[in-house]
């Protein structure tokens, strides 16, 4: 996990970088689902209908825990390796960060890794669900 | 219409030239250039709406919203790419405040079938108007018939403008439901639809507009009329037929119970338990009319072109001077007179029937409309049979408008 | 499916140069040439039906049915002489059992939604199978909710089949509707509707079949079946989107009261008394889609073109080939092996999710559905949470499947 | 009207003949509505919802009546003239025949006589209403 201290904006930069150094499909979606391979397991308890994620084409359960330095944690997971990947992009950019910061976030690095095909939020592939959710728990922890 | 920012117009009305973009216009009708004065029963299509559905068909054809590969996700974007079009055009507050459907006749349906599951109680009111077309009747009486509500009419005056003190009047504490025309289809008549949305919020109320003939020929804004539904046909806007858009306020849209079954408008099935999807998907089950959508998005690009003021400025000059034309030719009848007014001369020939007007004047090339135009209860009222009815479009002419007249003229003559 | 007279061939059939007339084959995805075999989400189109849609557009577009200006004329005639196409391809007994809806889904909800209004009692049972569609699921349950009928199932056993016994022991005194798949679009079994519909006339119980899957791939005979109802989408069969037959028998078209208000399915309008129009009219509110109706026709009689017996021929092979090589790289999983089939192999490569395999075989070019497909209960009967899907049409070659056959070996190589 | 010595057919065929000596519309039209014209008029008794037929751009009243040499009287009307002229057609053509003959005529003769856009049956416009009312009041007295 990057550090607490950079900002959202800087992770998706590092993000963005990252997948600038493939140049093929192939190499991009190895990057990708090496990252959900880094994922912290997700503890039974939110592997329930509450935590998951409607209109993904693959089980996804994304989970949200305040931390005591006042920012949020998220937690998440998926039966299929790419969204799993995905969602693990989301958690390394969004995790830690104030709750504020997520729920105005802009996540137009998405669009910036090569990986159209799942990213782009027209597409309607769950992705969207997916921030929409994370969103959804910063904004309510945001105003508490 | 009340005044909206205007669109940001790319190009300068000239007639001649749009004319061109529309290959039907150069059909010949019995030997003779068509003239198209049916607009208001559907609009012709401009080049750019039937290259936009071929090259759908030809390079990007697949179901949407279900599928991982390229095709259908190139298709799926294509098509929600109309939702923030129709959005903008509408003036909605959101995109998912846009459900796609067959058309206006669909999208009133959606609204009286799903209100007929829970929201009409026995003795509640549905307020309709006495210029409702048949689309904006039966859908609510149908629901009257499930339910137990009834059916309560605006009165129209002799001029085809309604009684809008009446209409304040038959507002009441068991009225659930208004329903009413922007513009009458028969008549041109522009409603007065905003004070009678404020009108029937002030009461609690929520508003209908059948928006079918008003979108091709002035600005609409959902949120400025502050209606709570709103429905139009793509068909009369220049894009294809079998589909159209009702627009929902989302806590509408949220609150109703789904109105059709299928793919795509559920969340999860069981046998046990079905949820279902969000809206707008909530409203959209089984696969959509795609390329009928994409082709309307198309079309609403074509239109959006133009400054919408100099097409009403256009049209407004046809219709003045297709009415002082015809009321020149004396033994005319003009059906609906109202102050406000869009592209639609109604109109009668002494003595004569306007089918056998509209069948005579066909053999010289000129297409209107003969009938009730689906607004029976008008004709009644007015204790007509029916009317000829030309309604314009932004690409009829000066010169269509003199063929018109002229055939009329030959017509009586020859039928008398 | 049940033998019929076949239709008259007038050309061989050619499977290069019928590629040569649907021009999306010759797309490029991931600049590799795209392999199609989504077949069972929707076909693609052949060039008579584009060509069809744009003349129509280009030179006949008007409204139906109410017009008497030649435009509308010709309009009304070319939608109208689909039916008898309709007619012709399905069997039907007569033209005004063609009624024209948005598709498949639309079909179902016709029919379950005018059978809320009188039909369906508390108590009543509607009997479906285990490997509906969600449209074939949904429409029920909500004409369930509105009536306080109960909806039954009829299980499926492990390779996909029907248990008819337990069919025949369900069906009961309660039974007031059966509503089965005639070929199912996950598991390509070819369900023995006809003995089943037997079985429930017997007892007096109609029987509606969703016919989606099976219009393009056999000869299907709505009266030598003698179901009630047959419901198909034309975009599934070589035509364009939003549109589709329901096929109802004249007694119960009659019978049912109408499903939606509007134009063109009334005979007369009054705010005291509204009656409705003829069938199949009484079941077309508002302008229907007109290019999709007409395009629908140029579909059917391109297919109409082939004799049906060597296209099934040529999609056997190809299942065949699909089946033998997938086995073959060892691993898979098939889902669904119904001794009658049609043109579909469901399966999934052990360990791995078909999102992922379904994702990685798109870039080489291959475009088969991952998913549930829209059958959620039969994936929860399999505990499986979707299967990969090649579905097949006339244009798929031998070719094409070991394009999928390696596509899936080096996604699992690459996955693994 | 024809004598009640002539078929059907026979009427159809001259029918068809008249309308050939028309090269223009004008003329076809002239001779539709004198047609009409020379329509006897329709007792008020008929002019009633039960005999009116649905489906017409106009109003239009069929009715039927069985003569005592077993042949059946037809009566119309219409607002229109085109209509009217229609009207008068079928009822020279199908007057003081035999039920049976009605109800199993083939009325070809409407497509021969150039007037398409009234005519063709798929064409909706109310014509084939008329017929199939008529036809429907011949079997019934045919079934009697
Ligand atoms: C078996 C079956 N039934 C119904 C449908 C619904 O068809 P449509 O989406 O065209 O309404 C489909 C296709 O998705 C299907 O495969
Ligand atoms: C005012 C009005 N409302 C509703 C409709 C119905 O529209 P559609 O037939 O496209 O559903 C029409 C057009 O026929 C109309 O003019």
């Amino acid at each position: 996990m990057a550090a607490a201290t950079s900002t959202i904006e800087e992770r998706a930069a590092e993000v963005v970088e990252e997948f600038e150094l493939f140049d093929d499909w192939m190499g991009r979606y190895e990057h990708l689902i090496e990252q959900g391979k880094g994922l912290p397991a997700l503890p039974d308890d939110y592997r329930t209908e509450a935590y998951q994620v409607r209109g993904c084409q693959s089980q996804v359960w994304v989970a949200a825990e305040p931390t005591d330095s006042g920012t949020i944690r998220f937690l998440a997971d998926s039966d299929a390796l790419i969204t799993r990947g995905l969602a693990a992009l989301l958690v390394r950019v969004l995790d830690d960060q104030p709750p504020e910061a997520v729920a105005s976030s802009n996540l137009a690095f998405l669009d910036q890794i090569g990986m159209n095909e799942h990213l782009s939020p027209t597409r309607k592939n769950g992705l969207d669900a997916m921030v929409r959710r994370m969103k959804l728990y910063a904004e309510s922890l945001a105003a508490v | 219409m009340q005044p909206v920012a205007p669109r940001l117009a790319t190009r300068t009305f000239d007639v001649e030239q749009v004319r061109s973009e529309f290959p039907v216009l150069s059909r010949r009708i019995h030997d003779l250039p068509l003239v198209y004065l049916d607009n208001a029963a559907t609009t012709q299509k401009p080049l750019t709406v039937l290259e936009r559905i071929d090259a759908y068909y030809r390079s990007e054809n697949a179901n949407v919203h279900r599928g991982v590969h390229t095709l259908s996700q190139e298709a799926t974007e294509a098509y929600e790419s109309v939702r923030p079009t129709m959005q903008a055009f509408l003036g909605a507050g959101s995109a998912q405040e846009i459900v796609f459907t067959k058309g206006t006749t669909d999208a009133i349906n959606v609204v009286a079938g799903s209100m007929s599951r829970g929201y009409f109680r026995k003795g509640d009111e549905i307020l309709l108007t006495g210029m409702e077309h048949h689309s904006n009747i039966v859908p609510w009486q149908l629901a009257a018939e499930a339910t137990g509500a009834v059916v309560k009419v605006v009165p129209v005056d002799d001029r085809g403008q309604l009684d809008v003190e009446a209409y304040q009047a038959l507002l009441g504490p068991k009225t659930r439901m208004v329903a009413i025309v922007h513009v009458s289809n028969t008549l041109g008549t522009i409603n007065p639809i905003r004070q009678m949305i404020a009108d029937a919020h002030s009461m609690g109320i929520p508003v209908l507009v059948d928006g079918a003939q008003a979108v091709a020929h002035g600005p609409v804004n959902v949120q400025d009329l502050d209606c709570d539904f709103y429905c139009m046909s793509a068909h009369k806007v220049f894009g294809p037929t079998g589909t159209g858009v009702l627009y929902g306020k989302a806590e509408w849209l949220n609150q109703l119970p789904p109105y059709q079954g299928g793919g795509d408008m559920i969340s999860a099935v069981s046998f046990e338990r079905t949820t279902y999807n969000e809206i707008p998907h909530k409203f959209e089950a089984g696969t959509p009319n795609i390329a009928g959508v994409i082709g309307m998005g198309a079309a609403i690009d074509y239109l959006s072109e133009f400054d919408i003021a100099d097409v009403q400025r256009h049209e407004h000059q046809l219709v003045a001077h297709a009415t002082g034309e015809l009321e020149a030719l004396g033994g005319i009848r003009l059906i609906g007179t109202a102050d406000q007014k869009t592209a639609v001369v109604s109109f009668l020939l002494d003595g004569l029937h306007p089918y056998d007007v509209a069948s005579v004047i066909d053999r010289f090339g000129v297409a209107v409309r003969s009938g009730h135009h689906c607004t029976q209860p008008l004709m009644d009222q007015y204790r007509i049979p029916g009317t000829l009815r030309a309604s314009f479009a932004l690409y009829n002419t000066l010169d269509e408008v003199d063929r018109l007249v002229d055939a009329v003229r030959r017509a009586r003559k020859f039928l008398s």
